[in-house]
């Protein structure tokens, strides 16, 4: 029994914060809030020479071969400062995915290529008429000669604008929910794709519909057994799950402290505002929820490096909890910051916005309590 | 106890409903309330909006008639906030002058004052905003610095006000300043200054905020001049007319306790409209559920509200029950808020371009600022434990 | 637009005060406890004495002929006090339900006993294996020459060791839930009529599995139309929910009380406790839940004595926002007293067992969420 | 990261499974977890089981060998309450002397003292009690005001004790009193005396609980008498003595997080069994998503005390995490009886006639003690605020 982190864990957490603190923080979070994608493909570099993107590649695909947990002190820190770009759509879906399915030349060519930082990875999964994450998509892909034909449009696909590859969910055959739909992965510059912007909330991390109008791919473009691309992407989309559970406890983790250095410093009445337990008692409040979120990732992260069999519950009740957890916790934070809290400049709304995307981004936590209960059989 | 209204009350708000559909901005009853996007053209609609209330005397119905107004009782000023929350009507440029500023000159300002200033608010000819906060005196707003020095015949103000609503459009400002240092009390030395903005030594910057409006300020004043007698009420008794000022708020919480309804009936509305898995939201057990318990809630907000506005009819004065009021109507509307974005599913993290022309995320945004402005939750709890329950006031440090 | 209690009602409220501090508070409430039958009957005695069982019972049967608003004073202050026996079965649903559909020698029996004070009535709906309030009933009241016989066990019936009458609710044709049922009043001493203490965490109120073998009743037991009593008994209910959620708001406004007098008086590190926010704010948020519950049971009052057509609504979002409500601030009072919350002696834990017994006493919250939601035709 | 157990920890859990099986009162493992109702017989039932546990070495296990434990690891004694919690085993009647007092006289002990009272404690020969708070020193203990005075060769103490755990089954009390007055720091001048309680001066009398249980004692000393060596520790140092003993309560927690899993466990079993309208409650969506979101609070209990635990391994100290898991864990386990009870509908009112024998109603009316005993959450809460996150301290008065 020994809960934490081991010490190559740990010492790769401290160079992630100093490389975050030398990005200035949130700074490149504010950079892709105006439309910078320079800046995050910039970030995005610097982050593969870090290694980041490699953590659990296979080293023979040039990655460090390491397990989940390596990647948690990592993600755990770009979530602190809200680093922009799809992290846990490469690292947490990608990654997984194709370490499992994809072919010997798939691996030679995305996995090489994302511990590389040539390749980033964005999910495009779902449709504004079906919540993709129930099993649905009304994409097809039609067989062709040479492979597959895709038509139709998905939606709220993060950082399509900087991604070089989108995994996608589409029908390959009729059938129910969960059934007949296939995973291919294209390139975003693949003819008949065009994308536009969504406005989101959380403006560090922009959204796109992505049209495909009888785009062409090669059969090279299959991820996986054909029609079974549902359950394929189900498991992955656990480890997702959880790699966005470690984003959101950096993040929740940043909250804190945000409120708890406001409250020593902020001084209303001649003393410092943390003294009064309005302020005193919901800042133990929010650390009493970070630290409950931080067990359930980490143990979720620790089951799915283990391949334990409650991974997949572990990762429904580390999602549910931090989705609210988060929205909870950030929130309080800008009460705690007063005024100040409602300020663009001010740090606390980027944190609440980022809370509210997350909250039902890859399933809902009803979705997920849903979840916990069937697979136990009630 | 008597939930009706009198024939007289009725009418009231039968005549204020057909001059609405008579006067609103083209398609707002159809459902277009967008106010313009250009600042300079969005300044434009709202003062001549203001200007068209002024002409049906509908801009300050709780004026005496006199001065315009309507001489409007309690229950008609909230059969008022009621229609206007219920078409969503444009806001009033010069709120802050009609709602409370002019009052309090009324109240206790010279006839030179009352002449010079009180005609030319209800219009919007004058456009006033309310100086305040600090930097550093938030909650605590004794504490301020801004202070002004007697020079000759006018007063020389120095300092930074913050939180200035409007203070971008205004004309005038009503500002709270110190004019006497190192008092004994906090709340002595301090004066109410009424404030051309129009001079070099007033800068109003205004503030981004969270939902990416502009709509407060910070204000700063460099060597600022105004002319000796403009002093609202006695120099250094300010408190005491800052406080007045305050007291004419007494049915503004009508107005969320009714946008809360408004909010409400949307959502119901939406959950009606929008399915999930299938079926409609409302047929969800959770949805069901959930809604059904704010139904109670929300309804409650309006009769919280009204149980006061009684208790003011019979006493005659506002009390500790409006903080009560507050503290409940915005928590409340952040959550509910919330709840409305939560339930768009995963589509909710979009903002613009979200369903309904992103009104919920817009709300929810604008929400956070609810239960900080106008004196934050904690600062209404104290007020509600101290003067309702009698409880020790926090230390005096 | 006049949201208050009239001036009558004002000093009906400052009498029925007056009286409850005379018999020192929970006094009653406590002997009850210790199982002091006879203290609750002199108690019932006194107030029939000052007129309260009778207030809303037409004068032609000896009442006061008031609305129901005229009942809220003198129940609140009951509440206040945890007043023992069953007050609001008797004048809560038997007095509207017998005034409704009782005949004439039914309401000079029963109506006039209950505004003279011999009459005490209560309910026996409540069965082991269904929750009486769904409509359902397994206690069956055969067809007899003279009349009925009643056969079957019910049980939670509030004082039936003090009642002198009992309304029954009994299947009298087969058929589904909220049919061929009817509503009986019977005598406790009947023949066959057996009653076994059930022990409650409410002790103030103790409750009797109450069970009938061959008893036989006559004819003018039978209260409204034959096979149509869950009709009758339904909207009776609704006027019970409301008589709950004001005796609640009494209990609550006691505990609010007690907060703030513990905490006013309370010296812990040279302060009374009151200056902590931690308690200072929590007795606020008690009564913010005090003020919400009051402003929705009055209304409810208000519509059931119009009889306005949202009343059975407006009765529900009392009942429902009341009933947690009460959980809310009767818990939060045992914490705001500390260890001395915690003792037999002091008051809190006789409100927080009461809060409980309440809770799901004539419907769930859930129950009337559900409600609320079906009228609305959701 | 690692989940698992050492092969020796495993060990050392069989070897307790095993034990227990042979050992615990006939018909435990069956499920008849009831103490006998008369308290004597509760009493010699309880000492009965404590000289078993003792002769087993199963009382104190984390003790040194040499005094009657198995020295065992704290993992170790995290798999005791582990399984002591699976069982439901009955109270160690001595708990107090085992986990907290008798450590504190091996750690501060004169030989005299240890060679005294050591022995005695494992096989509840001799029952402790433990004096700290006072009718006015709650929270704020440092206040207490019972005081002891030198007079010759003994000690005379004067004054009143509360919340003393099992004093009227005790044989000594862990007494902590004034012995200076007027000292300059509150926390200074204070004692710690170790005070036989079959005494004519000392009387401890049942406090009466809302869950009409009398576990807890008001215990009054008047003139009692207390050898002048009977001191643990340093004269006027006491403060320091009381906070080693606190310091022996880091796994203790350990046992409420495994309560409320054994709670969660029955509450669900509980909702599979039982029908509501027609249908098994946990198929209720409001039950079933309900559920589903304990499943993840009550595994962080556990988890989150890992961590801590984890923690305490590897700096040696036990730390203000203790208090994180002390609120969380007091507060959920409380808001889930109360969830439990509410679930049983109407028939929830009951309490020993509900169902299951009462059994959540007497768990839902104890909890309400978890929150206030041993610290109340408030308490923890400053204790997490200042000592984990670095908030300024209440102000001192």
């Amino acid at each position: 029994m020994d809960f934490s982190l081991s010490d190559d864990q740990l010492m790769l957490q401290q160079n992630a914060r100093q490389f975050f603190t030398a990005q200035r923080g949130t700074r490149p979070a504010r950079k892709a809030m105006e439309g910078d994608v320079a800046s995050t493909k910039a970030l995005w570099k610097q982050m593969a020479e870090l290694g980041y993107p490699a953590i659990t590649i296979a080293e023979a695909f040039g990655g460090a071969g390491e397990g989940f947990l390596s990647l948690v002190p990592v993600l755990e820190e770009a979530g602190r400062v809200l680093a922009p770009g799809p992290l846990p759509e490469t690292v947490g879906f990608a990654v997984p995915l194709l370490t499992r399915l994809g072919t010997q030349a798939q691996k030679q060519q995305y996995l090489q290529g994302i511990a590389d930082g040539s390749e980033i990875v964005t999910l495009a999964f779902y449709e504004s008429s079906c919540d993709a994450f129930a099993g649905q998509a009304t994409v097809t892909a039609e067989r062709t000669a040479a492979g597959f034909r895709l038509n139709g449009q998905k939606v709220l696909v993060p950082n399509a604008d900087l991604a070089t590859a989108l995994i996608v969910l589409a029908r390959t055959t009729a059938g129910p929910a969960g059934e007949g739909l296939s995973l291919f992965i294209v390139d975003p510059k693949a003819s008949g794709v065009q994308m536009r912007l969504q406005r989101p909330m959380d403006q560090t991390r922009p959204l796109f519909a992505v049209s495909f109008e009888q785009t062409e791919v090669g059969e090279e473009a299959l991820i996986g057994p054909l029609d079974e691309g549902w359950t394929a992407a189900e498991e992955a989309l656990r480890t997702l799950a959880v790699s966005l559970s470690v984003l959101s406890v950096g993040a929740m983790d940043a909250c804190v402290e945000q409120s708890a250095e406001y409250a020593k410093t902020r001084v209303q009445f001649g003393q410092p505002i943390g003294r009064f337990q309005a302020v005193k008692h919901r800042i133990v409040d929010m650390k009493v929820n970070l630290e409950t979120a931080r067990s359930l990732t980490y143990y979720a992260a620790w089951a799915l490096e283990e391949g334990s069999s409650d991974r997949h519950v572990a990762a429904a009740d580390a999602k549910s909890f931090t989705a609210q957890a988060f929205v909870r916790v950030a929130n309080a934070n800008i009460q705690n910051h007063g005024g100040m809290g409602f300020t663009w400049e001010a740090e606390p709304h980027l944190y609440a916005k980022r809370a509210k995307a997350w909250e039902n981004y890859i399933g809902s936590p009803e979705a997920h309590l849903d979840y916990i209960a069937a697979a136990q059989g009630w | 106890m008597d939930f009706s209204y009198t024939p007289q009350e009725e009418e009231f708000r039968a005549e204020l409903r057909a001059w609405l559909k008579e006067n609103l901005p083209p398609g707002w009853l159809e459902g277009n309330h967008k106010l313009p996007e250009d600042p300079k053209e969005e300044e434009a609609f709202l003062r001549a909006w203001q200007h068209k209330l002024a002409d049906g005397h509908w801009a300050g119905v709780s004026w005496p008639k006199e001065y315009g107004g309507r001489g409007a009782s309690l229950i008609e000023q909230v059969i008022y906030e009621e229609e206007m929350a219920r078409v969503d009507a444009p806001p009033q440029v010069n709120a802050i002058g009609i709602g409370m500023i002019g009052p309090t000159i009324i109240a206790l300002g010279t006839e030179e004052q009352k002449k010079r200033y009180v005609p030319k608010i209800l219009n919007a000819e004058e456009v006033w905003c309310q100086g305040y906060s600090e930097p550093n005196a938030g909650s605590d707003l004794a504490a301020l610095t801004t202070r002004a020095t007697l020079e000759g015949d006018h007063w020389v103000v120095n300092g930074q006000k913050i939180w200035t609503s409007y203070a971008h459009l205004a004309d005038r400002c009503f500002l709270l300043l110190r004019t006497k240092e190192n008092p004994q009390n906090k709340h002595d030395g301090l004066t109410c200054l009424l404030v051309d903005m129009h001079q070099p030594g007033v800068e109003p910057r205004p503030i981004h905020q969270m939902n990416d409006h502009r709509d407060f300020n910070e204000t700063f004043f460099n060597n600022a001049i105004v002319p000796k007698d403009e002093v609202l009420g006695e120099v250094n008794n300010g408190w005491y007319a800052a406080v007045v000022l305050l007291s004419f708020e007494r049915v503004s919480v009508a107005n969320v306790a009714f946008r809360l309804q408004q909010a409400y009936d949307g959502l119901l509305a939406y959950c009606k409209r929008h399915e999930r898995n299938g079926r409609p939201l409302i047929q969800d057990p959770l949805v069901r559920n959930r809604l059904a318990g704010y139904h109670a809630r929300v309804h409650a907000a309006k009769l919280n509200f009204y149980r006061n506005l009684t208790r003011q009819i019979k006493t005659g004065r506002p009390g500790p029950e409006g903080s009560m009021d507050k503290l409940y109507c915005s928590e409340l509307l952040k959550e509910l808020n919330g709840y409305a974005v939560s339930l768009q599913g995963a589509q909710g993290e979009l903002w613009q371009d979200a369903e309904e022309e992103g009104k919920w995320q817009e709300e929810y945004l604008s929400s956070f600022a609810m239960t900080i402005a106008g004196g934050t939750s904690e600062i209404q709890k104290n007020i509600i434990a101290e003067r309702m329950l009698g409880l020790p006031k926090d230390i005096k440090y």
